[in-house]
């Protein structure tokens, strides 16, 4: 009786998915490698690989961080803190050995998911809005950084910076690493916990209704996202072989930049990591390709500005029909 | 839904030939050279025939000092360009981001550039990228902000003798005893670091100096005057300041001066702005010591890198002495003519620079 | 008019809290910090809040209307940097002129790529930011020069009876702004437009004229804040802005005003923003590490946000 | 047996009393209907029966046990589930995630997409709802949306169920898969609370009705011992025998038409729309639900890019905002007035001032608004609507639904609107507050504006209307006014998408 009407609904319900976007972006991204090749035809070569990943590894992570803390409908401004913070304890706590380094690895790893999860309790008992909540805690785990690691220095063992960065038996490490962590993102999102995640960031008054612990669940985000941001310290340790307490600050916005230029959204509750895994990649190929293209250095930041720009409004502007 | 996919090509594709034309230009311009190098990476018979492709990754491009910097070296790099021994030249500004600093080296190892000089971003996290350029062949020269790796030719001012230097002008100025306020660069940098740290070496031989604030403030007048205006605040009893940067001490010098308060000695740096009101208020009996961080640093590390590939035993460390600004020789570094935030220095000869390159 | 602005002022008790607080912090300071019971102390702290309370009382008009502007670190920068630019060859007031005309123009630009891009206002205005700090590398070939214009120096140094002219002029900003945010019809429509934009649609607020004047006040604030900094420091350069673009949010909050807009006090900003200029300089006077003053710094703003500014909207 | 028993409970907040001696009971395998004015004490007594509050004194019995520490989460484990007006459906999760929200089956902690959708399919089925698992709930109409709600709440196999409102958003198809969904739980021995402000669907579907009314239950009958005016005579405390108004004369003549439109189209909503609006007429846009009225409402409010013509006083003039519509007389009281229509979290004041502005600081745009012009604006406006609010300053998500609602319609009186546009005026508000917007409606129609409304409650489209548009899949497929307009024939043609005329003319 009211086929036409349904089908028109199950039509629009597919197109909804989001999948037009991610279309847009790996176009863009097959045209950028495709350019890439031709300036450095070294450029799907293990050692290349290795390199480049090793590059992006932090990033990627920690745009897997951003976005699972703006899935809740979150943001976290103390990100690059946070990284920091993991990059130092993870450095201070290494000595030569396998057992020292997944050791200093564990207490890293556990700070930065406390971290993580005390933004989330503010922001989850306090009732505070969370771009304040970690405005005020990037100066606060900023500052324990550097009561960690007062300045540059620590240490990471020769061999796996080595390992890390030019390959080990001919496997790209970080590359795995980074695919470790994806496959370990695609199970928590088939959880329970996952699909919760989902829920409190679409309707977190539903959510509750429903008998969800929307605060057990904020906290959990913010507790993962730490976990994630920690990663991605280490991987920057091991990949400049020390600890910095300040290297992490351009992370907080270029997390954002990537998971919003993925198709995240700044209000929860949509979004897929794999449209933030294509804006890492597309915001770090991007800026390598500013580096061969030999424009001068004044112009690089007019064009990232206005790569940003475009990107999310040619985003936005397609889906705003569907909406409006 | 078809205008989504058609509009998100349109840009795709927009995007595409923006980067392409871009990268033709590189092609035309940059291939020749690194083709020649290609053929000789280790540059050691070849000799002074040879023309270098060489490339500078700074960590700030927008500071004066840096700016300063770079004149020197593109002067530099024309001379030796008209001398054949550089073929090309290209900046590359990380913006504050070590991790874009990294990436920069890389895609100038993948470019095959003969010479990489570095202003790193960080003491320690450049080092592997910049230890597998020099297993590439690639001569690396840092200068100023320098990294710990010992494969890399640094060419630098000794930061630690720079706190020591200038805080024992104070500590000689104030008799032994007095109070203090501190003004230090950014927490957890290292220059600022080091310099603090040689200053406290010294004011730790002095325990009726007292450091009443430690004010931390990026090396830039407006929010170092905001810093010391509240620490001043706080303690106006002061008789000296220790800066360990130039617009740190005119932050402070300025402060004191708009107030209307006795002016203490302030330790301080090239930075013209303060130079021009050191000499205006040396006749009111304010006094001090100021150093630099001498911008020729570049053009020293370039001619180092230049001088290692033509066959020179070129030092690893290159320790450039740290120039004295007194009382006395002032006249000759403050610049009425030019800006404030210029960094004046009294230009080195050659014959100096070879002296420290080992020619 | 000035009764009512009271009231209004008093009814929304976050604003209130926000000078309590900032009453009690200095009454501590007295007490428990020594050299901040001078006149100089006060002077100073009034004077150096004004930077800081010149840029925040703009981000109040577009936080309130809940938007964001990211851009105000860039703007203050371009401001100071094309006025001591354009002094060199046209003289003080067409520099000044200009200054403020380049700023509004940055608002104005914002402002259209929310209204005709869509885009949310942190990515807009983080962009426009980037933006604008290369053009400011081009415009100057990257030294940035040093100007003194007069006006500018006696403006950002001089006082009057004793109070800075710094902070009169911020002042007579706050209460302009409070006219046009809490007494104006605009001022409606922006707080119309903080508590729900599909509503204020409906309704016929002028989306676009709010958007476009507020972020255009905005960044000609930024711009004021520029030309005042530029005074004060007698040069321009290039990161000077750095500082404001998360310290202006962080006052506005400090000042009662929510984060998600339409709901707050104008008036609260100023007290946020010598809140927090006060709680820095009495960081600097307990001379701690920078490492436990930045711990110490995040801790109080989560204490006084825990205290006052706390969002009971959903329930 | 006897599954629940409400024995002399009462309830304060704040020193006001909100339920005194409140008792019934619900028999297993009964389907009690509690009814009453908004105020009356419903959602109190449901808020107990769900564990969101416990009562002052008295004593509720589940199954027999006094219940104690009773909370949301004990009374979901005990078999109770709810659904509410309110939707609590995550607008971009599938249908059948939604369905299973919070409680999502897994194994070994997975949750398996396939999994979720096989076990919703059977759900949907039963509640009516023909729909893909896989859509995004929020791209289904809100009826739809609703019914998804059901579903979630029968995941549970709960033993109680309470349906608060639940069919506020359904039109009568829909309606009627509730009931067979009722019906079956009755038959199974399931016992099910229902509050409605739709009497009629009540007198069809409940075994008892208990009536409450100021906190106190005036009555609990059985459905053969009642009927709609005894109730209302219950709830009100007298006759309210005049719910419409009188119609305007249909052979009065007609004045020219304010609003025109012609060929109105929006893609995959409606497609040639044609109607015309003419001061001193109210016009009803009826059908099933989402047959695309509600985007016809907005396409005239400038809020829904549209083509087609649209004529005001006979010019052609486009619509393309509401800023536009709003300029050129036009009103619109939204069906999502929570959204849409009100700023919930300001002040009745600052709500009722917005449109008026321009009234309140003339000339330019940045003009002072007089806070004395705009406080007796306000005071005005609440008194003629008899808006309920502790002060203008309250703000408005405090107040009820009927008041939201006045406040809603009330905003536009000011800038006397010649074409006022209403979806779905009445949802959700008691019959009191029905009756005086009815009224109010009328009044304005005779003062000389043009109105427009969608409903999904054929009885008021029938009783309020002047004339009835039927629309279909998007198109008019019937109008209906003076004696032709009855619910029989509204019905008909809303289901069968054709008028009743073709079918004679075929035959």
């Amino acid at each position: 009786m009211r086929n036409r009407l349904e089908t028109a609904v199950r039509l629009s319900g597919r197109a909804a998915r989001g999948n037009l976007d991610l279309v847009g972006l790996c176009g863009l991204l097959v045209v950028v490698l495709v350019v890439y090749q031709r300036l450095d035809p070294t450029l799907l070569e293990p050692a290349t690989i290795t390199i480049l990943s090793a590059q992006f590894l932090p990033l990627i992570l920690a745009a897997v961080g951003q976005t699972i803390v703006m899935l809740t409908g979150g943001i976290d401004l103390s990100l690059g803190a946070v990284l920091s913070l993991g990059m130092a304890v993870f450095v201070i706590n290494t000595a030569d050995g396998t057992m020292s380094v997944v050791t200093a690895m564990v207490i890293a790893l556990a700070v930065t998911v406390l971290a993580g999860a005390a933004n989330g309790a503010l922001v989850a008992y306090a009732g505070l809005p969370p771009i304040i909540v970690t405005l005020a805690a990037s100066f606060l785990w900023g500052g324990v950084t550097l009561i960690v690691l007062p300045q540059p220095g620590g240490h990471v063992p020769t061999g796996l910076v080595r390992a890390y960065n030019l390959g080990w038996y001919g496997l790209a490490l970080p590359a795995i690493a980074i695919a470790v962590a994806l496959v370990l993102w695609k199970v928590v999102k088939t959880t329970r916990f996952g699909l919760t995640l989902y829920a409190v960031g679409g309707n977190e008054h539903g959510a509750f209704a429903n008998g969800v612990n929307t605060r057990r669940v904020k906290i959990v985000a913010y507790g993962l996202a730490g976990l994630f941001t920690g990663l991605a310290g280490i991987g920057l340790a091991i990949q400049t072989g020390s600890g910095d307490p300040t290297i992490g600050t351009p992370y907080t916005l270029n997390s954002i930049a990537a998971a919003v230029l993925g198709g995240i959204s700044f209000f929860g509750g949509i979004g897929q990591m794999r449209g933030t895994l294509l804006g890492a990649l597309l915001l770090g190929l991007l800026t390598n390709l500013l580096l061969f293209t030999g424009i001068s250095t004044f112009y690089q930041m007019i064009l990232q500005g206005v790569v940003l720009v475009a990107a999310v409004a040619v985003k936005t502007l397609a889906t705003r029909e569907r909406v409006a | 839904m078809t205008g989504t996919t058609r509009r998100a090509l349109i840009a795709a594709a927009a995007l595409g030939a923006l980067l392409t034309t871009g990268a033709c230009n590189v092609d035309s311009g940059g291939t020749t050279p690194s083709g020649a190098a290609s053929s000789d990476p280790s540059g050691g018979t070849a000799g002074t025939a040879k023309a270098l492709k060489v490339g500078w990754s700074t960590i700030y491009l927008a500071p004066s000092w840096m700016q300063q910097t770079l004149k020197m070296l593109e002067e530099d790099v024309a001379r030796l360009k008209g001398e054949g021994k550089v073929a090309s030249y290209e900046t590359f500004n990380a913006n504050g981001d070590t991790s874009q600093q990294i990436a920069q080296i890389q895609a100038m190892i993948q470019q095959k550039y003969d010479v990489i000089l570095v202003d790193a971003g960080s003491s320690t996290a450049l080092n592997p990228v910049l230890e597998q350029a020099v297993a590439q062949g690639i001569t690396v020269a840092n200068f100023d902000s320098l990294v710990t790796s010992d494969k890399v030719i640094r060419v630098g001012t000794d930061q630690v003798e720079w706190g020591k230097m200038t805080a024992q002008w104070l500590a000689d100025k104030l008799g032994g005893k007095g109070e203090i306020i501190a003004m230090n660069g950014p927490a957890g940098v290292a220059v600022s670091e080091e310099r603090w740290k040689g200053a406290e070496e010294v004011f730790k031989k002095y325990p009726d100096i007292k450091i009443s604030a430690n004010v931390h403030s990026e090396y830039n007048l407006a929010p170092a005057a905001q810093a010391f205006a509240s620490a001043y605040s706080a303690h106006p009893n002061i008789t000296g300041v220790f800066s360990q940067g130039g617009a740190l001490s005119a932050a402070a010098l300025q402060t004191l001066v708009k107030q209307d308060k006795k002016l203490v000695p302030i330790t301080g740096e090239n930075y013209n702005g303060f130079l021009k009101m050191w000499a205006d208020k040396r006749k009111e009996g304010f006094s001090s010591l100021s150093t630099a961080q001498p911008n020729y640093l570049s053009v020293i590390a370039l001619e180092a890198a230049v001088a290692k590939i033509g066959g020179t035993a070129v030092p690893m460390d290159i320790t450039v002495p740290l120039p004295k600004i007194t009382d006395d020789n002032l006249d000759q570094y403050a610049k009425q003519d030019q800006p404030d935030d210029s960094y004046p220095i009294q230009p080195i000869p050659q014959s100096e620079i070879d002296k420290l390159i080992g020619k | 008019m000035m009764a009512s602005t009271i009231r209004g002022a008093l009814r929304d008790n976050r604003a209130l809290w926000a000078f309590g607080v900032l009453a009690l912090t200095w009454l501590a300071a007295i007490i428990f910090a020594q050299g901040f019971n001078s006149v100089a102390s006060v002077h100073y702290l009034v004077q150096t809040a004004s930077f800081l309370g010149i840029v925040a009382v703009g981000q109040t008009l577009v936080v309130m209307m809940s938007g964001i502007d990211l851009s105000v670190s860039a703007v203050v920068a371009l401001s100071a940097v094309v006025c001591a630019q354009v002094s060199a060859g046209s003289g003080g007031a067409v520099a000044i002129l200009t200054a403020l005309a380049v700023s509004v123009l940055v608002g104005l630009v914002n402002a259209a790529g929310l209204i005709w891009l869509r885009l949310p206002p942190m990515v807009m205005t983080l962009a426009t930011g980037t933006v604008i700090a290369g053009a400011l590398l081009i415009y100057t070939n990257g030294s940035p020069r040093s100007a003194q214009i007069p006006l500018l120096d006696s403006l950002a140094n001089g006082s009057v009876a004793g109070i800075p002219l710094a902070t009169i002029l911020w002042l007579a900003i706050a209460a302009a702004a409070v006219w046009l945010l809490h007494l104006s019809r605009l001022g409606r429509y922006a707080f119309a437009l903080g508590t729900s934009e599909p509503a204020s649609r409906a309704s016929g607020v002028p989306v676009p004229v709010t958007t476009f004047v507020m972020y255009a006040a905005c960044a000609l604030l930024a711009g004021v804040a520029g030309l005042v900094l530029l005074g004060f420091t007698g040069t321009s350069s290039l990161t000077m802005g750095n500082p404001y673009q998360l310290l202006s949010i962080a006052s506005v909050v400090l000042g009662g005003t929510s984060i998600l807009g339409g709901r707050g006090h104008l008036l609260g900003t100023v007290a946020g923003a010598l809140l927090l200029t006060l709680l820095t300089a009495l960081l600097v006077a307990w001379n701690l590490s920078e490492g436990l003053r930045q711990v110490s710094l995040g801790l109080l703003i989560i204490v006084l946000l825990l205290v006052y500014a706390r969002e009971r909207r959903t329930t | 047996m006897t599954l629940l028993n409400v024995e002399r409970v009462s309830k304060s907040f704040a020193g006001v009393t909100v339920l005194r001696e409140v008792s019934f009971d619900i028999q297993a395998g009964e389907v009690l209907a509690l009814v009453g004015e908004n105020g009356a004490g419903k959602s109190t007594v449901l808020s107990l029966i769900t564990g969101l509050l416990t009562p002052d004194s008295g004593t509720i019995r589940y199954d027999g046990e006094p219940v104690r520490a009773w909370s949301p989460h004990r009374a979901r484990a005990a078999g109770v589930a709810s659904v509410h007006q309110e939707l609590s459906l995550n607008p971009h999760q599938s249908v059948a995630e939604n369905v299973f929200l919070g409680a999502w089956p897994s194994r070994y902690g997975l949750v398996r997409q396939g999994d979720l959708v096989a076990r919703a399919r059977p759900l949907l089925e039963r509640v009516g709802l023909d729909v893909d698992p896989r859509t995004p709930a929020g791209r289904l109409p809100l009826g739809a949306q609703q019914l998804v709600e059901l579903a979630k709440a029968l995941t549970a196999d709960p033993r109680l169920l309470i349906l608060d409102e639940a069919t506020s958003a359904l039109d009568d198809d829909q309606v009627r898969a509730v009931f067979r969904v009722v019906d079956d739980l009755r038959e199974r021995g399931r016992s099910v609370v229902i509050v409605s402000h739709r009497m009629g669907e009540l007198l069809t579907v409940s075994d008892r009705l208990t009536v409450l009314k100021d906190g106190e239950v005036m009555a609990t009958r059985r459905r053969d011992e009642t009927d709609h005016d005894d109730l209302v005579r219950l709830m009100v405390g007298r006759e309210l025998s005049d719910l419409f108004p009188a119609k305007a004369a249909p052979d009065s003549p007609q004045a020219d038409p304010v609003l025109r439109a012609a060929g109105l189209s929006i893609p995959g909503a409606c497609a040639g729309v044609d109607l015309e609006l003419r001061p001193g007429r109210i016009i009803g846009l009826g059908g099933l639900q989402g047959q695309g009225q509600r985007e016809v409402l907005r396409a005239l409010f400038g809020l829904r890019h549209h083509s087609g013509q649209t004529e005001v006083d006979g010019r052609p003039r486009r619509l393309a905002s509401p800023r536009e519509a709003i300029r050129r007389g036009i009103a619109y009281v939204p069906e999502d007035r929570k959204t849409e229509g009100l700023h919930v979290v300001r002040s009745v004041r600052a709500n009722l001032a917005l449109p008026s502005l321009r009234v309140l600081a003339p000339a330019r745009a940045l003009t002072t608004v007089s806070r004395r012009r705009e406080n007796e604006l306000v005071e005005e406006l609440i008194r003629r609507m008899q808006v309920k609010t502790a002060s203008p300053a309250q703000e408005v998500r405090r107040l009820s639904g009927g008041n939201q609602q006045k406040v809603a319609l009330a905003k536009w009186l000011p800038a006397r609107p010649r074409v006022l546009l209403l979806a779905e005026p009445t949802r959700g508000i008691d019959v009191g507050t029905k009756r005086e917007i009815y009224h109010l409606l009328r009044e304005l129609a005779d003062e000389g504006m043009a109105v427009l409304v969608t409903s999904g409650d054929t009885m008021e489209l029938v009783g309020l209307c002047d004339e009835v548009l039927v629309m279909y899949e998007g198109a008019v497929v019937e109008r209906l006014a003076g004696a032709e307009l009855t619910e029989e024939r509204l019905v008909h043609a809303s289901v069968v998408g054709h008028s009743t005329a073709e079918e004679t003319s075929r035959a």
